[in-house]
């Protein structure tokens, strides 16, 4: 056969090969954008009534902001070039310059915003029932603005000036990249807004029980669902090896969130003699965070191991958090995205079948693993200290006890969330 | 005419209704409330094990006539009765009036 | 016996029954309801303002002996009151009888 | 000073409240209960087809002062009223004191 | 190379391409079927709960009467032929006669099925909690059968004979062909049935608040998330251009939603002193009915533009309708569907990157898009109108009122939707 | 041109159409998994809210149990090769071994793993209310490793050694092979644990309604969306014919559920005079169990005669089941999945153009297709019986009395679903 036929078929694969990755991306894209109803599902599910059109309002308002701040300014700065502080910032704007603006990379645009959105999401489970609508909506532009992109940039534009890229750093989906930094961010804020009005009594934390648990699962399942966009979307691709890379990936992602639920369902049995239905739906999303790091460099019995750690740590995390920090969590968005993001991150230092210490790799994965992590944790912290704190000399981060306690729904928004609703809350 | 009030548990209510319709008593209103008393309920949330004493409870109000009285709340002694902490009150009280809405009747001839 | 019915605010529920427990009031049932009175909110609904009186509450019923009552009232003005329209209302009435269910027990023994 | 408890049927609620607020009955509280008597509702469910006499009604708690009382009773039994079977009972008792908890006022002060 | 072999490339291409574009419809079309879980979750939500189990009854059953009827007869009015009435109707069935058999084109039905649902369901909302459920099935199967497969006959053929389309009307995924046609049926016929009682009260609207925000709000997502579907399949192929073409409307859709939800947000803060939850979710609505037909022929400022727009002109026309037209539209259908869908429409006129006055392309655009989308709106009103007149003339638009006041749901359906609920509704 | 070159560019088609089968495949697979959600809401939706809690936590273990056992085990069963019991059992598992691990096959897993879920999430409903958390676990951990491995072994290897291949057997997507065999499990389940307390007073069936319709209607709806991947995933590829069969699997799919909920509601209407919602809602459900085995054999005139029988038909079951049979089913899950799954499993021997009674093939093909069907049933009903027996004797079936009647939540896992609900459940 003659070279130049062989060239004009494989330049036709090419294409299609493109076309089918775009589409992947898009429908990934897609089932992310979804992940925007199972978080609010699962805030709403997990706090009590009286604020559910308050944290309802949030979602749909980070969401919506995040979508045109990336759009406008977030998306450059991610993939921008010119780099400050040793590449830590990017001063100047990606080939699309800010507005993008592309011919052929609409569907790469759509995967990112996605992304954005659920990075800022995360914390407003954190901080729910005791925080100012503006506040949080502000916060939430810089978040989509400026510290997720500035976060993106050191690793997924995959090049040369990324430096954790360049470290060998492996974060395929982002557990650092994404829930970590959203896991730091909603640490700071719950520490900076302080507790719920009744959450610590003499000291003693208070149980205040999510006024509806149905809605909280199917929160999960649709986060869940999700998942399969987010992780198996990362592969950027479709076709062959991808086809490989990506199915495998969702495999890894569904076992690590079976086995979170698994490891969550008993271990509280085990420990409070009652099979804890909200733990376990976060026994899974923890496995599901754990896993994203590393779900495209592990085997199936390391995203086992991986997702099986998670769902046992994010109890303990919970458990932590709230009884020895005494830090308020009402959703665990400390402990599900912070805490299962870095040691998932951390995890493939061990189970990476390419350079992980089990296999044999030696410990530098583990070392890289360890500091990229904690670099994006400290970066996440640092900066929305600095933007919350200012809001809180400002404007202020919490409404007024009044407000608080009469609920954030008739105050903020002038309408319950269910007018009908008799309830019992204690 | 007399009004008792009786806070039971919600699992005897079946029970009692039954009775109740038994000895003719067939007329009554009830709804759910959460009683306070000796009874602990325990729980666990998201790590947090604690125990209650708020557990949910039916109340029923009963306005019967004077000759119907003993039989109601001796009904209800026995029907609602698991002989745990927590089986519940019966309070009774006067009633000066009563009146049947649809035909503004009033006296016995209101209650039922 | 006199029972005690007092309709407060919700924000003010923990409050008063921590009060209550104190002065060993340890058994009571309470619900929630709607309350018309002085008392506005105001509601926006759909580009519809509005003002309603009909606020949530929470309504409590102690049954208590005669020698408690004095005690429980004020207790419930101490505590349930903010100083602003709407802090509600304390109701008491005489109770002819009242049962324990689990022991049959009447008169003051029915009642904690 | 008089309580007046009515059971009315939950459609009929709006007029209610419009007619007690023209006769300066401005105060009062009310949930819903499910009531048990006379009327009967068809419901099918799951192929079941099985009447209930457990129907949902709207309960009021009206305190009002002697002088109140009948007219009070006047508007429930008028406007409360369809002609048809479940319209609902009104009861009236005595109640020994009242108290405002914001003003601390008590006696006929205390119930408006 | 030889010619032949380029050719026998480019046939497998393209019969590659035809089947991924297929894939895409599809899947787009499975999205879209979602909507109608995301309608009814609206529909419920913003209304009282004694109507709930009514709304979803409605709702699946004009999914199921319309799926069969547009299948059996729909179908082949949209796609037909042999012109009766300047171009109005279409006499004979198309190609595949009536109860559709094609060995190559059940996607294309899919796709057009949902679509046609869609336009259905849009009426339900406006018209929930005093409507005869007889009545409005009746209603329901004549417009999936008759009124929108002969809207859509005018233009989507795509053909010659599709006179709007000959014209030069725009309208990409139908903010005229299937949302201001069903906002116009919803008009029509809440006037028609008349406001629920209690709604006007000395001729003052009074708010009848919604019982369930949380299900308004998953509905939105899931609506939010059907319209990348909508819009995006409508692009009806994947591919190359087609690629860069449907995910280009997956970001103007997407950026009008937010941007929608954003205006009505701080609209409505400012207006009311509150956010309101219930007219932001309806504010990114409003974005995604105002893009649909322009969504392919605009840039992302355009989309922006026309998202803003429609977010805060749907709180106007919510306030206008309820306030001072005194109709009662307990979810706003027929601002959200019909005042911004014929807004969407004609703000092509000025935005159109090509033939928009703001363009430099002269007001003809803005002229056919004015025209086309009247157009719509009066057949669509008309018709229903007449079905609507009949209906009420013999078996009666409206339940009783005794039915109406003690909910729908036991009336019509013998059980609440909620047996355990005990309510405080006003 | 030269054959080579023909080889060169079938070679490179068919490795995309492959591709694109995997594509499709997985996203199937991902509506599949959805499903999930859908059963928890319509068991949740349709029963009483004081065990919601505990019916979401069997719906999430089965879905973690089965896919970390399907995975470790199932698949190397239903998969394997070396006959025992005249092809009944498969004692040498297939190629990938247990712990399957393959470097192409990742999607076929993940698409068998939500089948096999589907099939252990059917029981849950069937015995909800009374059922011991631990019993359940054990039960359900048990099918998705053993007994529904066993039955898809018999047909889906699509390989000589599956006796109901070999025996000219069709079900397309499982009316028999998922849902008559979770329909049966089921049934036994249910006679075994026996009824609610309360269920039957003096011989008579008592009506328990569920506690929220609006959860069954969402519920519904996102199942009948899931089946456009069970369905049309089952086609097993895409491109070319396959494209053709797909699509036109999921108009029959649509078209049998429309008509099946359509079925239910007349009858319904008719027999009560009231359009009953939940018997509506089961008649979609039971027009997509039974046009399952046959969407890929019977025209859509097939799939309309099929969805309107079952749609009635599980009426008329369920009715049968509760009263004559006085089994407590609080879902209808044995009416819908195991009568209608068998139904439509048989249906297909008349209507199937290719070899159907009415089409002119004669009686064989109904022969097979209902000793296939049956064998299912009473393969999965034994097993079934068998495992639930030992149960029962051993750590028992049911929980306490007072446990039963204060509702499972708060006794299995020590909260109640919506802590703040006041119920009027008598
Ligand atoms: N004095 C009281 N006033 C009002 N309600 C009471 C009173 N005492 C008891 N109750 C109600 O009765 C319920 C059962 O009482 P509890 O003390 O738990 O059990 P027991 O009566 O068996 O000692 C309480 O939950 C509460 O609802
Ligand atoms: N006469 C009454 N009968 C029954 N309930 C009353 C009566 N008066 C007041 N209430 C209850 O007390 C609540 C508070 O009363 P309101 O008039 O608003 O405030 P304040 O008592 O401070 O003047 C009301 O919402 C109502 O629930
Ligand atoms: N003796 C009673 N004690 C308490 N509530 C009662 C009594 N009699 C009637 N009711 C309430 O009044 C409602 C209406 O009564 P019903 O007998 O149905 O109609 P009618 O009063 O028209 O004969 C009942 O549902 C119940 O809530």
């Amino acid at each position: 056969m003659i070279v130049q036929e062989q060239e004009a078929i494989d330049k036709a694969v090419e294409a299609i090969t493109g076309d089918m990755g775009a589409l992947w991306i898009t429908l990934a894209a897609i089932l992310v954008f979804f992940m925007q109803a199972g978080f609010t599902l699962v805030e709403v599910g997990f706090t009590r009534s009286k604020n559910s059109g308050n944290i309802i309002m949030k979602n749909v308002m980070d969401l919506a902001v995040g979508s045109v701040m990336f759009w406008a300014v977030g998306y450059a700065i991610m993939y921008g070039s010119d780099l400050v502080g040793g590449g830590f910032f990017r001063s100047s704007p990606s080939d699309q310059g800010y507005f993008f603006f592309s011919a052929d990379d609409w569907y790469n645009l759509f995967f990112q915003t996605v992304f954005c959105a659920t990075a800022a999401t995360i914390v407003s489970g954190a901080i729910a029932g005791r925080t100012k609508f503006s506040t949080y909506l502000i916060f939430s532009a810089i978040l989509t603005t400026l510290i997720y992109p500035i976060s993106g940039s050191w690793y997924w534009p995959f090049d040369d000036d990324a430096w954790l890229n360049t470290a060998g750093f492996i974060d395929f989906a982002g557990s650092s990249v994404v829930h970590a930094v959203g896991g730091a961010a909603a640490l700071v804020a719950a520490i900076l807004v302080g507790p719920r009005i009744g959450k610590y009594v003499d000291g003693k934390a208070q149980a205040i029980p999510g006024h509806n648990m149905a809605f909280g699962a199917l929160g999960v399942f649709i986060l869940w669902l999700g998942w399969f966009g987010f992780n198996g979307g990362s592969q950027l691709a479709w076709g062959g090896d991808d086809t490989i890379g990506a199915t495998s990936v969702i495999i890894n992602t569904n076992l690590a969130a079976a086995i979170g639920a698994i490891g969550a369902l008993f271990f509280t049995w085990a420990r409070y003699g009652k099979a804890d239905i909200s733990m376990t739906l976060n026994g899974a999303l923890a496995g599901l965070v754990g896993i994203t790091a590393g779900c495209g460099s592990v085997s199936a019995w390391g995203a086992l191991a991986i997702g099986l750690i998670c769902g046992i740590l994010v109890v303990i995390s919970i458990e932590f958090i709230d009884k020895k920090l005494k830090i308020d969590d009402p959703v665990g968005a400390i402990s599900v995205h912070g805490t299962c993001g870095f040691v998932g991150t951390v995890l493939i230092g061990l189970f990476a079948l390419d350079g992980g210490l089990l296999y044999g790799g030696g410990a530098k994965l583990l070392w890289v693993q360890t500091y990229g992590s904690l670099a994006y944790i400290v970066w996440a912290a640092l900066a929305s200290f600095v933007v919350l704190f200012i809001l809180k000399k400002t404007i202020g981060l919490r409404v007024s006890e009044k407000e608080e306690v009469e609920g954030l729904d008739i105050h903020e928004h002038g309408i319950e969330a269910y007018p009908e609703h008799i309830s019992q809350d204690k | 005419m007399k009004k008792v009030e009786a806070i039971i548990r919600k699992s005897k209510f079946d029970e009692v209704k039954k009775a109740l319709h038994q000895i003719e008593v067939n007329f009554f209103s009830y709804w759910d409330v959460t009683g306070v008393g000796n009874e602990k309920q325990g729980h666990v949330y998201r790590g947090i094990s604690y125990s209650t004493s708020d557990i949910q409870r039916r109340y029923l109000v009963i306005v019967v006539s004077d000759d119907f009285l003993e039989k109601t709340v001796n009904v209800l002694l026995e029907t609602a009765s698991t002989g745990n902490v927590g089986d519940g009150k019966i309070f009774v009280s006067d009633v000066i009036e009563a009146y049947r809405i649809r035909t503004k009747e009033s006296g016995s001839a209101g209650i039922n």
